[in-house]
């Protein structure tokens, strides 16, 4: 059953990859493409999720773990950017 | 040793001029002068030695560069004998000369100094026994005489003057190193010596022709023969001593010197003949004429210098024995008339204020014995019996006679120098006559002229007695010299010849007749027509044109190097990558299959998936790349995807690494991007772009061909030990870990220190920098009121302990599975930039604020220590040692050297990317604040 | 290899979470304006990673590994997808991004007058 | 002296259960360790955790707003999923502004926190004097409905779980 | 997967190439981390493409060649120690000069500017 | 195993990493650590020179990892040489650099000392990879020092030399890569090995990166087309770090020489047709342009620039010879080059107000300056007698026969445009003014005829710049004198070179017979 669900997962989340970067490529404006590029690493998340279960291996942990500890961060100072120009202020 | 004496002497008295450092030219003078006499007694002492036995020479030899061939070897034979008394004993009398010529206040220690470096520099060319060493010396006399050109260095005419003559004998003296380098290739040797056994050889070698032009070549520039003369007149700005010693009487001779020092290899062919006796001719017609038409004292001696080389090579090309002999007679009479004449003239100049030809006249009248004295050397050098000059003069119309290298134009030869002769009588009478006769008083600023200081007047008293002794009892006086000479020039028995003043009724001396009678009529009858030419050629400066062709030159450097380095970064890129695509590509192409032996693995979708997205988003960054923040967001997400290809082709470690570097390198460029403007509106014109296309296409597809061809093709990579002793050797199981920690430790050494090294780099970039800072959007909306919104502060502060907890778990468990010190550092980097970002420059550093730096630093301290601690167990360093600890209750632990290793990595990384980031954020901070940092 | 149910709850677990992304990136794609696709991503995506997260939990705790660790991302992600939110949205008010028609309020509070 | 030793024993023990989740592991040299960085982080916590003196009480309150918060989240994302889904044209967006009664920063934050995480609504912006919210909203039924919602289901809870001390 | 794998690697290098060929500064870091991705691919590229086959030792495992991605470790560490570098260079160049134009800071106004970047600093 | 051989690398990196911990205001302290820790590298390199004149390889294998496996150092006649090279230059730059240049910007000595452990390292790498790290250990330093002190030209210079050298950074890497892909392995000996064993039909793509490898090289050798960043980085560069940087580009001479050497064969190697035909012209170019552009140029550091350009030039064209009497022309050639042209560095900082202007020129009356500036300029053109003469004359008679008629030429007509060009540079800045002379100025003749009204600015030449000028050129005389050891060496040290199974058989006891 694994065998089947997993690739249709892949699928399905190819599709969401494929739309957000749609997004992400389409804009139109720059807070769409910085959404856009956030909830692509959160799809990478996931993505990396199924592999460890598809290959069976503990060693994607980490990675996700990483992104979702530091993903937004890279948001979170391109939309203070937008916001306020400088994003380390006094 | 007696030969390293000679050279010595000088040398030592011109270190002395520096000790004794005395302003006072008369007693500087007193003092040195010893000497070049020492010298010269040294060199008489040995004239019995190199004169007892024809073709006999003294050496001396001390290997300097054997792997060169260039060995310090000195040979005194007759001719260097005679060129070495010529160095020496002009050279003691232009000392003594110089003694009253000097202005008080000019510096003597200087003048003195160069003038006897000058004298060891042309000691040492005629002493030479090595080619090489005589290139040495060379062009040594080049440099010398360039200083003492521009003695007087503040007049443009001694600047110009002086770098004329040094590109001229320079360049002449780079094409004898190339000629002697040539003949020594021939010859095996550079040994005068066995160079000079070797004529069959060297004049049958291939090689011959361009060597003899190479040699020729520096003969020719040092000896100012045409065309390439104009340099000497212009050294004339020089010092009459200087003059008078270098530019009349021994460094012009090093050319022809070198004629009859190579005499014995290179003479006997058609080329040398043809080449030296036109070369000579020339230049003997052109420098006569010339000097007739000079207004300057010294330029009309400057050219009769010219005139009189050109008759000794004229000699030296001839195709007779005799002709040798003639020339190195004219050699010796030539240095001592035109010595004495340039002595005389500097006389005039010093006393009456200039050189000036149309200025002087009848100073007889007011120095009468300065008169008399120079009128005979100008009557030696007129040619008139009684004196030298005549002597070596008839010979040289006798061999114009019997040499026959123009066939049926043969007369040719003999009417040129018959010709040659009466230019040398105009000018000799010119300068007689103009100087020291005629009507009125003379128009000179120094009036009245009176002569000169006694002393100042024997060297040129000595000189003229010389020119009338010779002239009388030539046989008596320089017979043993001349023979001494001949032989060693000609190498072979000399011919019959004898020195007499009268040799009867003979052709050669109708000659002289002719050109004499022939001279004074020109000067005395066409006195107008003089007068009109020297009008016509006085615009005529060969100093303005040279200048103006050095001009030119640089001109020509000048645009070269412009369109070269046009400044613009663009174009020197474009160049490297023309460069480093298309030469491998050159040699790529011989690549006969791309496609190696390896079958190409299935496609995997994830994989192709993940690498179409990344191109996508590659393409798009080029597309948006003029929307600054647009493209940093698209590449970010390239940055992101090469993540997950690194995690689909097993590399989780890179993986994390991408990961985390890409969030500091967001932080990095956002923060740069604050200070510049959001959008690029440059327009590159067609062909600009279309270049871009073509390097950025194949770049892509040399990189694109070169990985697929690798990758297919089957290797046999040493990694495999790395797997095998991961464990066993290492002690971790996260191999790339145990590579980066101690297989290949070293690396990771250097890599953090090229990361502190970069932190420094950007914190002294950082000193005193200014930035504009924008107070608006660039799209004219107002900044949000909130630094620090709250959500954003609270949470950040929330979540720093626990991301510090991820770092420590990834930090420790780098050893064995996917993390390690550099992912753990730049995950604690990022928590902490993160507070500055949420919560501000000011609330962060109150709470958190380590000297970023001296972490970094200590954290190459801990890793080297870490290395070093090996050494004190007598293993190489970075040795790693490990083991599994079983403490009671807790289990089996296993601690490691290369854990403390991991931890200066997390130091160093941690600090230097707290530096870069924090350092580039608190940059605009309150005028108040930033005055405290700075 | 897993028992049946054991399997079932993970593929379940996988599918619900997968279809989760999906809908998120579908409302990022689709919606009119920026607020309303803000709303995809934040929600729906987070949830799906927890869906997908909790089949690893499963998957690896069937195959006698218990294994919780993988909660921790979809802790982090709760705890950090508001902000991603809230300040693309403070973002997006900034650059006043064009809002749908329909939208009912000004969205521009009293303060941003000064 | 047991506040300067361990400033934040909550802290301290949710670290050391991370610490156990991370390694996966419940040896007891990894407890040790856990116990150790746990401590030593909340101690180095202590002085960036300045979120105003306050204490957590009702233990049961926070059980049950995390138990509705969970339950929101998965009813509202199916109603959103449906909403996505659907045809656009006929959600009702709107912005609302929700006046706030709590005080305490950390009450705000995880009130923002909670309405952003629950589907439909989206905080966009906290009044300068956070004294009020401005929440964006997929889809409006009405105004004074949600408003009642939120401070009724969240905030309150959350006055009552941060009591704010005299500091 | 060897020929994919090429192509985005070609595809990659390109981008960067064209890009490191413009004007601005920025643009040209964004170039330089372009051309670096492609790098970093090229080199663990050449230990061969594997899926599923982390150097981490397991029992009964294989490997993928491990060298390649030690190497491109320190390569990426490098490579962002070196861009750090040039942003802040850039910025320096900007405050000097006003324009993040590649040659502002050659151009000839040089002298004054200089002077008043001297003054500048304390 | 002889742990001296790490010192040239360990001893900048603890006190790089001392003075980095250091507090920044302690000058003076930071000084003396770093004059201690340059200073105990003469004495090492002593040692490490005299090891290596007996004709041993020491070969150090790191963490106990032998080669091919582990990463090692190797210490030949050739690194031992560029060690107390660099080290010379080292004392002298930093004497010659002072407080003042300290105070210019920060991190002075901390920078100063890893850009020693760069060069150092870059010499004694006997792995490719390692040799990658340290060059961009050196290169990172030496952007930094380049611009240290800030200012609009060498922030313009530096960037254009930054920018340069991150893309020839990133070829370096492919060029690894394919290496690496090839053999399986990063160790140069061991490379040499693996890749004379591989089969013909995949040799096209070794000698590819072969070629880009030494393209890489050449980039920091500043071979045309590739040397764009060096005259305006050098000519921009403080004094000091301008005659630190002289031994910069030859590092990617050195680099040239040894892979060529170890790793591709040499000779009859794989990248004889590419060093032959085309490094060949490329070094004829640059040598040309590097007479030109000295023509060209106005200033003093400026003129020095293109002469290391000129240099630059014919030590490629002698790589190309693939000879040992080549290579040993082009060793002793490197040496004189590199003494006199960092001495010149030292004395345009002297004599040459910063920033450098263009419509007033300075001018001395300083003596020693004038002497140092002859004999400097002596050697840097390689006019007799001193060593720039002797290299420049072993070179000549180093060249093969087919080539003769170009080489040759090139040489000497560029050798007389750096003779013009120095003479013109020489008689503006270093001969008297009228007024200095007491005597009155006459009308136009004593008018500087290269600046015709041009306000002369008076310099007063900073001793202690001079003397380490003079101490740089007391090298260069010393090499003069010590011709035939030298001479000696150099020729040992190119035969060893080219000794590939020397190499294996002591980086790779067990992998040959
Ligand atoms: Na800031
Ligand atoms: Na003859």
């Amino acid at each position: 059953m694994l065998a089947i669900v997993i690739p249709v997962c892949l699928g399905i989340l190819g599709l969401a990859f494929l739309l957000t970067l749609a997004r992400l490529l389409r804009g139109p404006s720059l807070p769409d493409r910085i959404v856009a590029l956030d909830t692509l690493s959160i799809n990478v998340i996931a993505l990396i999720v199924v592999l460890g279960i598809s290959l069976d291996s503990a060693l994607f942990f980490e990675a996700a773990l990483l992104i979702a500890v530091m993903g937004f961060v890279g948001t979170v100072a391109l939309s203070k950017y937008l916001q306020r120009g400088d994003i380390i202020e006094y | 040793m007696a030969l390293v004496l000679l050279i010595a002497l000088p040398l030592l008295a011109a270190a002395l001029t520096r000790v004794v450092g005395m302003r006072a030219a008369r007693l500087l003078a007193t003092v040195i002068i010893g000497f070049p006499l020492a010298a010269l007694v040294l060199l008489l002492s040995l004239r019995a030695e190199v004169f007892a036995q024809p073709g006999h020479a003294l050496g001396w030899r001390v290997a300097w560069l054997p792997a060169l061939g260039l060995d310090l070897s000195l040979r005194l034979d007759g001719l260097s004998f005679l060129f070495a008394l010529l160095v020496l004993g002009v050279g003691l009398l232009v000392i003594l000369y110089a003694r009253y010529y000097l202005a008080r206040n000019e510096s003597a220690v200087r003048f003195f100094c160069l003038l006897l470096l000058f004298m060891a520099a042309m000691l040492g060319v005629v002493l030479a026994g090595n080619l090489l060493l005589l290139v040495v010396f060379w062009e040594l006399t080049s440099i010398l005489s360039f200083l003492l050109i521009g003695f007087w260095s503040w007049r443009t005419d001694a600047r110009q003057g002086a770098r004329m003559a040094l590109a001229v004998t320079g360049g002449g003296g780079l094409a004898l190193l190339a000629g002697v380098l040539l003949l020594g290739h021939i010859c095996g040797s550079f040994e005068l010596s066995e160079v000079l056994a070797q004529a069959g050889k060297v004049q049958h070698h291939p090689l011959y022709l361009p060597m003899l032009v190479l040699i020729l070549l520096a003969v020719f520039t040092k000896s100012a023969q045409f065309p390439f003369s104009f340099w000497l007149p212009h050294a004339m700005a020089a010092p009459t001593p200087v003059s008078a010693y270098l530019h009349s009487a021994t460094m012009v001779k090093a050319g022809v010197f070198l004629l009859a020092r190579l005499y014995p290899v290179l003479d006997g062919t058609n080329s040398w003949f043809y080449l030296v006796s036109m070369t000579g001719l020339a230049t003997l017609i052109f420098g006569a004429g010339l000097a007739l038409l000079q207004r300057d004292l010294k330029g009309l001696l400057a050219y009769s210098t010219i005139s009189h080389l050109g008759l000794i090579t004229l000699l030296f090309g001839l195709d007779t024995q005799l002709s040798t002999v003639a020339a190195i007679f004219h050699i010796i009479n030539h240095a001592v008339f035109k010595a004495s004449l340039f002595m005389a003239a500097g006389i005039i100049d010093h006393e009456t204020g200039t050189r000036d030809l149309d200025r002087l006249h009848g100073l007889a009248r007011y120095m009468p014995h300065t008169a008399v004295l120079a009128i005979v050397a100008s009557l030696s050098m007129a040619g008139v019996p009684l004196f030298n000059g005549f002597l070596s003069k008839e010979m040289f119309f006798g061999e114009t006679l019997a040499q026959g290298l123009l066939g049926e134009f043969n007369w040719v030869i003999p009417a040129a120098a018959t010709m040659a002769g009466a230019l040398t009588m105009a000018y000799s009478l010119r300068f007689i006559y103009g100087v020291f006769f005629g009507r009125g008083q003379p128009d000179v600023p120094n009036y009245p002229p009176h002569e000169p200081p006694r002393f100042m007047k024997v060297p040129v008293e000595f000189l003229v007695v010389i020119c009338l002794v010779v002239g009388l009892v030539p046989a008596y006086t320089v017979g043993d010299l001349l023979a001494a000479a001949s032989l060693a020039t000609l190498r072979a028995p000399l011919p019959e010849y004898s020195l007499h003043l009268w040799h009867g009724v003979n052709l050669p001396l109708l000659m002289s007749l002719v050109s004499m009678a022939g001279g004074a009529t020109l000067f005395f009858l066409r006195r107008d027509a003089l007068r009109r030419w020297q009008q016509a050629i006085e615009h005529l400066s060969a100093r303005r044109s040279f200048e103006q062709g050095m001009a030119a030159l640089e001109r020509f450097a000048r645009a070269v190097t412009q369109w070269l380095e046009d400044g613009s970064l663009q174009t020197y890129v474009a160049w490297m990558l023309l460069a480093m695509l298309a030469v491998p590509a050159y040699f790529l192409a011989d690549l006969e299959s791309l496609a190696g032996s390896v079958p190409a693995g299935a496609i995997d979708p994830i994989g192709t998936a993940t690498l179409a997205l990344l191109a996508l988003c590659a393409i798009a960054v080029v597309v948006a790349h003029r929307q600054r923040l647009l493209a940093l967001v698209l590449l970010s997400g390239c940055g992101l995807m090469v993540s997950v290809a690194f995690l689909r082709f097993s590399a989780p470690d890179l993986a994390l690494t991408q990961i985390s570097v890409e969030v500091v390198t967001i932080l990095l460029l956002v923060l740069a991007l604050f200070y510049l403007p959001r959008e690029t509106h440059d327009r590159p014109g067609h062909g600009r772009r279309a270049r871009d296309a073509v390097l950025a296409l194949g770049g892509g597809t040399l990189l694109a061909v070169a990985a697929y061809a690798v990758m297919t093709r089957p290797y046999d990579p040493v990694s495999t030990f790395y797997v095998d002793q991961s464990v066993p050797g290492g002690g971790g199981h996260n191999v790339v870990n145990v590579l980066l920690v101690d297989f290949r430790g070293f690396d990771t050494m250097g890599e953090i220190c090229v990361l502190l090294i970069a932190g420094l780099a950007v914190q002294a970039l950082l000193k005193g920098m200014r930035l504009p800072t924008p107070s608006a959007a660039p799209d004219g909306l107002p900044w949000t009121s909130q630094a620090h919104p709250l959500l954003l502060a609270i949470l950040a502060r929330l979540m720093l302990p626990l991301t510090l907890l991820v770092a420590v778990f990834i930090l420790l468990r780098g050893h064995n599975q996917p993390g390690g010190g550099f992912i753990a550092a730049l995950i604690t980097s990022v928590a902490l930039l993160l507070q500055y970002v949420a919560n501000g420059v000011r609330w962060t550093e109150a709470r958190i604020a380590p000297d970023y730096r001296a972490i970094a630093g200590a954290g190459i301290l801990l890793a080297g220590l870490t290395g070093l601690g090996s050494l004190a167990f007598g293993y190489p360093f970075l040795t790693t040692a490990f083991g599994h600890f079983h403490i009671p209750g807790i289990g089996e632990v296993e601690l490691a050297t290369a854990m403390i290793f991991d931890l200066g990595v997390f130091c160093t990384v941690t600090g230097t990317t707290l530096v870069i980031v924090s350092h580039l954020g608190v940059r605009n901070l309150p005028p108040a604040q930033a005055a405290e940092d700075a | 290899m897993l028992h049946p149910v054991a399997e079932f709850i993970v593929c379940a677990l996988l599918l619900v979470g997968s279809v989760f992304m999906l809908v998120g990136a579908i409302g990022l794609f689709r919606l009119p304006d920026f607020f309303m696709r803000l709303h995809g991503p934040t929600k729906s995506t987070t949830l799906g990673v927890g869906g997908v997260v909790l089949a690893s939990v499963a998957y690896f705790s069937f195959r006698g590994d218990a294994s919780l660790h993988e909660l921790l991302v979809t802790a982090f992600l709760f705890l950090t997808a508001p902000i991603s939110a809230h300040m693309l949205a403070k973002a997006a008010l900034q650059r006043q991004l064009p809002v749908d028609p329909r939208t009912r309020g000004s969205g521009w509070m009293p303060r941003i007058k000064d | 002296m047991m506040r300067r030793l361990l400033p934040h024993p909550w802290l301290s023990l949710i670290l050391m259960l991370i610490w156990l989740m991370l390694t996966h592991s419940v040896a007891p040299g990894h407890w040790l360790l856990g116990a150790l960085l746990g401590w030593a982080i909340g101690r180095l916590a202590d002085r960036w955790l300045v979120l105003g003196a306050f204490r957590l009480s009702r233990p049961d309150l926070i059980a049950r707003l995390s138990f509705h918060v969970l339950i929101d989240i998965v009813k509202a994302n199916l109603e959103v999923a449906v909403m996505v889904l659907g045809p656009t044209a006929r959600l009702r967006p709107a912005f609302i502004v929700v006046p706030l009664d709590v005080e305490h920063e950390l009450a705000t934050t995880a009130l923002i926190s909670i309405v952003s995480l629950s589907p439909g609504t989206l905080c966009a912006e906290l009044s300068d004097d956070r004294r009020a919210l401005l929440v964006h909203v997929l889809d409006l039924e009405e105004e004074a409905a949600l408003v009642g919602l939120i401070k009724s289901r969240y905030e309150t809870p959350l006055k009552e779980i941060f009591q704010c001390l005299p500091s | 997967m060897a020929a994919l794998y090429a192509i985005a690697i070609g595809i990659l290098t390109a981008s960067g190439i064209y890009l490191l060929l413009r004007e601005r500064v920025f643009t040209v870091v964004l170039g330089l981390t372009l051309l670096s991705y492609a790098v970093s691919l090229f080199l663990l590229g050449m230990g061969r493409l594997s899926i599923g086959r982390p150097p981490v030792i397991a029992p009964g495992a294989s490997y993928a060649d491990p060298l390649p991605q030690a190497l491109v470790l320190t390569a990426i560490v490098i490579a962002f120690g070196m861009t750090a570098f040039a942003v802040v260079l850039a910025l320096r160049s900007l405050g000097l000069t006003g324009s993040d134009h590649v040659d502002a800071a050659g151009r000839p106004e040089a002298h004054r500017d200089d002077a008043a970047d001297m003054e500048s600093r304390p | 195993m002889n742990h001296a051989v790490l010192l040239p690398i360990l001893i900048p990196m603890f006190a790089g990493a001392l003075l980095t911990a250091m507090p920044a205001q302690r000058l003076r302290a930071q000084r003396i650590v770093c004059a201690v820790a340059a200073l105990l590298l003469i004495p090492v390199a002593v040692l490490l020179l005299r090891h290596a004149a007996t004709g041993d390889i020491a070969v150090y294998a790191m963490g106990n990892w032998s080669a091919p496996f582990g990463i090692v150092l190797q210490l030949d006649r050739t690194g031992a040489m560029m060690l107390a090279l660099t080290a010379v230059l080292a004392i002298a730059a930093l004497a010659a650099a002072g407080e003042g240049t300290a105070r210019q910007g920060r991190h002075f000595h901390t920078l100063f000392q890893f850009q020693l452990m760069g060069l150092n390292g870059a010499f004694l790498a006997g792995d490719l990879f390692n040799l990658f790290v340290f060059f961009e250990i050196l290169l990172i330093a030496s952007y930094a020092l380049l611009v240290h002190g800030a200012g609009r030209a060498r922030i313009g210079a530096g960037l254009h030399y930054v920018i340069l050298n991150l893309v020839a950074s990133s070829f370096f890497l492919v060029a690894i890569g394919v290496l690496y892909g090839l053999a399986g392995t990063l160790n140069m000996a061991h490379l040499g090995l693996r890749l004379a064993g591989l089969p013909a039909q995949d040799l096209p793509l070794a000698v590819a990166a072969g070629v880009m490898l030494m393209l890489v090289f050449a980039l920091k050798a500043a071979l045309f087309p590739l040397y764009f960043w060096l005259p305006r980085a050098y000519a921009s560069a403080t004094g000091p770090v301008a005659a630190l940087f002289a031994i910069m580009t030859k590092v990617g001479i050195y680099a040239m020489l040894r892979c060529d050497a170890l790793i591709f064969g040499g000779a009859q190697g794989l990248l004889g047709p590419f060093l032959h035909d085309w490094v060949f012209v490329l070094a004829l170019a640059t040598l040309v342009i590097g007479a030109l552009g000295a023509l060209a140029a106005r200033a003093l550091r400026a003129m020095t620039g293109y002469l290391v350009v000129a240099s630059v030039g014919l030590l490629a064209a002698c790589i190309a010879m693939q000879t040992q009497a080549g290579w040993a022309a082009a060793m002793y050639y490197l040496l004189s080059t590199t003494l006199c042209t960092a001495a010149l560095f030292l004395l345009a900082d002297a004599l040459e107000p910063e920033p450098a202007r263009e419509d007033g020129a300075p001018v001395s009356a300083s003596r020693l300056a004038g002497l140092l500036y002859l004999v400097g300029v002596v050697a840097a053109v390689g006019l007799p007698p001193l060593s720039g003469f002797l290299g420049k004359a072993m070179i000549l008679r180093a060249t093969p026969a087919p080539w003769m008629p170009v080489l040759w030429p090139v040489v000497l007509v560029s050798s007389l445009l750096l003779l013009i060009a120095v003479s013109r540079t020489g008689t503006r800045l270093l001969w008297r003014l009228p007024h200095e002379a007491g005597r009155v100025p006459e009308g136009d003749e004593y008018l500087d005829e290269d600046h015709p009204g041009a306000a002369r600015l008076r310099v007063r030449p900073d001793a202690r710049k001079l003397a380490c000028c003079a101490l740089l050129l007391a090298g260069n005389v010393a090499l003069t004198v010590c011709a035939r050891p030298v001479s000696d060496y150099v020729a040992d040290a190119a035969a060893q070179l080219l000794d590939r199974a020397a190499y294996q058989r002591a980086v790779l006891p067990g992998e040959q017979g």
